[in-house]
């Protein structure tokens, strides 16, 4: 069943006039292809909906079929569209963070990380070690609780319904670690300007470790259930085959760009805090289909629980956020003593900290692809303006070529592997 | 002569009355309430705008009339389960494979035509 | 990441390639950046992209931002990658906005990098800036009949005010 | 046999009132602003005790075998997926059976932030649900728009759609919705939990009070003694028809 068959009608070239209404007048756009065919040889549009038990979310293809084959994909986004860049800009710097971490709802780490850092860029601040070694820890945390989500759902979507029990068991772990160490399940809005809230309660680092020695057993079982299994080969070995040249070209970045071969990770290449002396290595895969993408999930699982065994050994004593008091509250303590101290409490709380104006772009690795924040400050105490370059908004242009040419029945899967998260495509 | 079909009847009965009685209950208790919406084709929360006229392609008759030649074979073969270890006779054997046989012999001819993999 | 020196020997070559269409550098944050004039995007994209030298092949991202009380008002902003060197390098398109009801116009650069469908059609959707040549150029994230770009600093925020009881008798019916 | 004529040979001694859920509770919001009166008060009053043991069984039936509808929209709908995991399982509610078409589903649980592009999606998936139907609105976004007071999100779902309980909380933890979920089961049962006010019985802390604080104008002051009588009444009625049994 090659999947590439050349697609006859591709996007607008076939310029063939579509005589009367076919397919009843839709204030909504039929796809190109749709159209092009005429009345004779008709391709049934329909909306693959905002309401749709595959779509991991609110996305909406209008999708052109003939039979079963998808002839033409077009993706409508915005269903959950909730105006945060512009709320950003009225808010001062502190209370953008719940806002930046309910975008990408799985990665909320990752989207705090991005924007805390592209501030403390804009400040210069430097954040002490061992707010540096929380902060990666927690993220890998969270990566692997938001591939946990991942795979749960897409084995879902193919059938293996006892996967998804396996991984929300799982995942309700991680969120017990979040929940001591932050006091919240989802959205903790754990990361401050210039480090971390809080520093982790005292047994934290022995339940990590717990999870830590637990979680590849678990993974194990997960690879026994699916690795080898007939049906889940069958849907994901040569489906939804992308060049890397394509992919590159469309600007995916992430597990999909790794598992077509590109060796491109951005805690490698620009390694920000202390990834540089971890060592883990990044899983890359070499055909380029669903399993690969699979696979190199799976196995970015297992790195990170490395990563969260070397980060817990090596953290560092000391301050877990800078002393900076322009920026960062002094501790509580000092305020019934020194004056200075209750000034800048004062300050910070009322109106904020304010940022020299300039515009700063700083990217980090999301579980998802490259999650970039570009802040521009204008010297107030509000940001003028916050862009968060979310990776499935870019990675889902990347659809159209894996599905044209294929059956409905890959585009489920396609679209389970490219794992799109709404909230960050709709910011 | 009627005691031996008492049963069927009365299991037949009952089969009728409680499928009826609780299709019926929901009717009856269940409030109804029509509007527009409720009416229209369910797409995904969309108004849908394929056109009634919409005419589906030939696979899909082509696959549900092979399910049903293959199927209908299968209910023959129950009868002859039934009365296998009474008759234990060669006759019933071959009677058997000979049907399957012509059968197969069908299955082949339509994966020779090309009617099974989908177009 | 090209540092200052750097930012101004690609600035000067621009500018005797595309005459003088760079119309200012700065260099902040560890990352260079080339003010372009608009009409010259286009060429300027195609040089960064081509050069042996500078092969800055991915696009990273391309965002509007609404710069109100300074003067070129739009800016439409590149973040160019170059994958083998690990170097970003961000290039924005000044735009002057041209007042009543017409929008602000720029050359779409989706023949160059077709990454910038989306994008490009997200910076329309919320700043009405017009990409010329864009394939498909509608309203991405808002409804498709929406009126007013919700991004512009001049778009009031939205919302309902929160009624608390002490102003029911100010508003005795609010909840009609 | 046609339907009315099955029901004329057995009443199902329903009272005349239509017995849908909504207008009775409007009818109750009605009641504690004090613009209800005269005979609707008291059919509002007879008909708020679940009486019938038919509509009892009916009830029964209904809460303890809810079908959700998967109407995942964004970061609650992640802890909605978690409440069907092992550990804050629903199915001990009979509410397992998550249903994907509106079809088959009676409860639509809106988890996450109603957008305004999404708003007529919702509103039509509401009015496809077959009766009865009933609405979970979770999360703060869905409740009251939340912390986006912006030009893109709906301010509360219960501007376009009738919403039965509002489960606060951002996201709300899995622990909450099933607690929403439990509140609602009771009301389907017909007796839903009493307000703040009956619980700690803080009758006297109504609108009204400001009276005391002598900044509410004449009419105002007409309109709560009207509101309080009535009240009043409800009460007696109320006391009265727990202590004598569902007249």
């Amino acid at each position: 069943m090659s999947t590439h068959r050349s697609a006859p009608a591709h996007g607008g070239d076939i310029l063939g006039e579509t005589g009367e209404e076919v397919i009843g007048t839709s204030a909504v756009e039929r796809t190109a292809a749709g159209e092009a065919l005429g009345p004779e040889e008709e391709l049934l549009t329909i909306n693959f909906g905002p309401h749709h038990p595959a779509t991991h979310g609110v996305l909406r293809l209008l999708v052109s079929l003939e039979g079963e084959v998808v002839r033409d994909l077009k993706p409508v986004v915005g269903y959950v569209h909730t105006g945060i860049e512009k709320n950003c800009e009225d808010k001062s710097y502190w209370k953008v963070i719940p806002f930046v971490e309910r975008m990408d709802y799985l990665s909320y780490f990752f989207n705090m990380e991005a924007f805390v850092g592209c501030v403390e860029r804009l400040l210069e601040l430097e954040i002490p070690p061992r707010a540096s070694y929380l902060r990666v820890l927690h993220m890998e945390l969270n990566r692997i609780h938001s591939h946990l989500v991942w795979l749960g759902t897409s084995a879902l979507d193919l059938g293996a319904m006892s996967m998804f029990f396996y991984c929300f068991r799982d995942r309700d772990k991680v969120l017990d670690l979040f929940e001591m160490s932050t006091g919240q399940r989802m959205h903790t809005r754990y990361f401050q300007v210039g480090g971390v809230f809080e520093d982790i309660p005292v047994g934290f680092a022995h339940n990590v470790r717990a999870f830590c020695a637990e979680m590849p057993s678990r993974l194990d079982q997960y690879e026994a259930i699916l690795n080898r299994n007939e049906i889940f080969l069958e849907r994901t070995r040569n489906v939804g085959v992308v060049s890397r040249e394509r992919l590159l070209e469309l600007g995916v970045t992430g597990p999909l760009l790794r598992a077509a071969g590109e060796p491109w990770d951005l805690r490698k290449v620009m390694p920000s805090h202390c990834y540089q002396d971890l060592d883990f290595k990044i899983p890359v895969g070499t055909v380029g289909d669903g399993y690969d993408r699979y696979r190199v999930r799976v196995q970015e699982m297992r790195e990170s629980v490395r990563i969260i065994e070397q980060a817990l050994d090596g953290l560092p004593e000391g301050p877990w956020i800078a002393d900076d008091r322009k920026v960062v509250l002094p501790p509580r303590d000092e305020l019934s003593t020194s004056m200075e101290a209750l000034i800048h409490h004062f300050k910070l709380v009322t109106e904020g900290f304010r940022v020299p104006p300039g515009e700063a772009y700083y990217a980090v690795e999301s579980p998802r692809g490259e999650l970039g924040c570009f802040v521009v400050a204008d010297g107030s105490a509000k940001p003028a303006r916050v862009h968060i370059r979310d990776p499935s908004f870019v990675n889902l242009q990347a659809l159209r070529d894996q599905c044209v040419g294929g059956y409905v029945a890959d585009m489920i899967q396609n679209l389970a592997m490219l794992d799109p998260i709404l909230g960050g495509i709709d910011r | 002569m009627l005691r031996s079909y008492l049963p069927v009847l009365v299991f037949a009965g009952l089969g009728v009355l409680v499928g009826g009685l609780l299709a019926a209950v929901n009717g009856l208790i269940g409030p109804r309430k029509p509007n527009k919406a409720k009416s229209d084709p369910y797409e995904c929360g969309l108004p849908s705008e394929v056109s009634r006229t919409f005419r589906f392609g030939i696979s899909f008759y082509m696959i549900a009339m092979l399910f049903i030649l293959f199927d209908i074979e299968v209910v023959f073969l129950y009868p002859v389960g039934v009365i296998m270890n009474v008759a234990h006779s060669v006759f019933v054997l071959v009677e058997v494979i000979i049907f399957v046989a012509l059968l197969f012999v069908a299955l082949v001819y339509v994966w020779r035509r090309g009617a099974l993999d989908w177009r | 990441m090209p540092d200052a020196p750097g930012l101004e020997l690609i600035a000067q070559d621009l500018n005797d390639v595309a005459g003088g269409s760079v119309l200012g550098t700065y260099h902040e944050h560890g990352q260079g950046c080339l003010i372009v004039d608009p009409e010259h995007v286009l060429d300027i994209l195609r040089w960064l992209r081509d050069e042996p030298g500078q092969e800055y092949r991915f696009l990273s991202s391309l965002h509007g931002v609404d710069y109100l009380p300074a003067e070129p008002r739009f800016g439409v902003v590149y973040e160019l990658l170059n994958m083998p060197r690990v170097e970003r390098l961000r290039v924005r398109a000044a735009l002057r906005d041209p007042g009543g009801d017409e929008l602000p116009e720029l050359d779409s650069c989706v023949s160059l990098f077709p990454t910038a469908e989306f994008h490009e059609r997200e910076v329309y959707d919320f700043f009405g800036i017009v990409f010329r040549g864009h394939p498909d150029l509608r309203r991405i994230l808002m409804p498709e009949d929406y009126v007013g770009w919700p991004q512009r600093r001049d778009f009031p925020m939205g919302g309902e005010p929160v009624i608390f009881t002490r102003d029911e008798p100010v508003m005795p019916r609010w909840y009609e | 046999m046609r339907r009315e004529k099955l029901r004329a040979l057995a009443p199902l001694e329903e009272p005349a009132a239509p017995t849908d859920l909504r207008v009775r509770q409007l009818r109750a919001r009605d009641l504690l602003r004090g613009d209800l009166e005269g005979p609707d008060l008291e059919r509002h009053v007879e008909e708020s005790v679940l009486t019938t043991t038919m509509q009892k069984a009916i009830g029964w039936g209904r809460a303890n075998s809810i079908f959700p509808a998967t109407f995942g929209l964004a970061c609650c709908a992640i802890e909605m997926m978690s409440i069907v995991s092992p550990r804050y399982d629903i199915a001990r509610f009979g509410a397992e059976n998550m249903r994907a078409s509106p079809r088959q589903a009676d409860l639509l649980i809106l988890s996450g932030r109603v957008s305004i592009k999404m708003a007529p999606v919702c509103r039509r998936l509401y009015d496809q649900m077959l009766e009865p139907k009933w609405v979970i609105a979770m999360g703060a976004c869905s409740s009251s728009g939340g912390m986006f007071a912006n030009y893109a999100v709906v301010q509360g779902a219960d501007k376009f759609m009738p919403v039965d309980i509002h489960v606060p909380g951002c996201p709300p933890r899995a622990e909450a919705l099933v607690y929403g979920f439990n509140k609602l089961q009771r009301m389907i049962l017909g007796n839903p939990d009493p307000g703040w006010r009956r619980r700690y019985n803080a009758a006297g802390t109504e609108e009204w009070a400001r009276e005391a604080t002598g900044e509410a104008s004449k009419e105002e002051i007409e309109a709560y003694e009207a509101a309080r009588e009535l009240a009043a009444t409800h009460e007696a009625a109320r006391s009265q028809a727990s202590r004598g049994g569902p007249t």
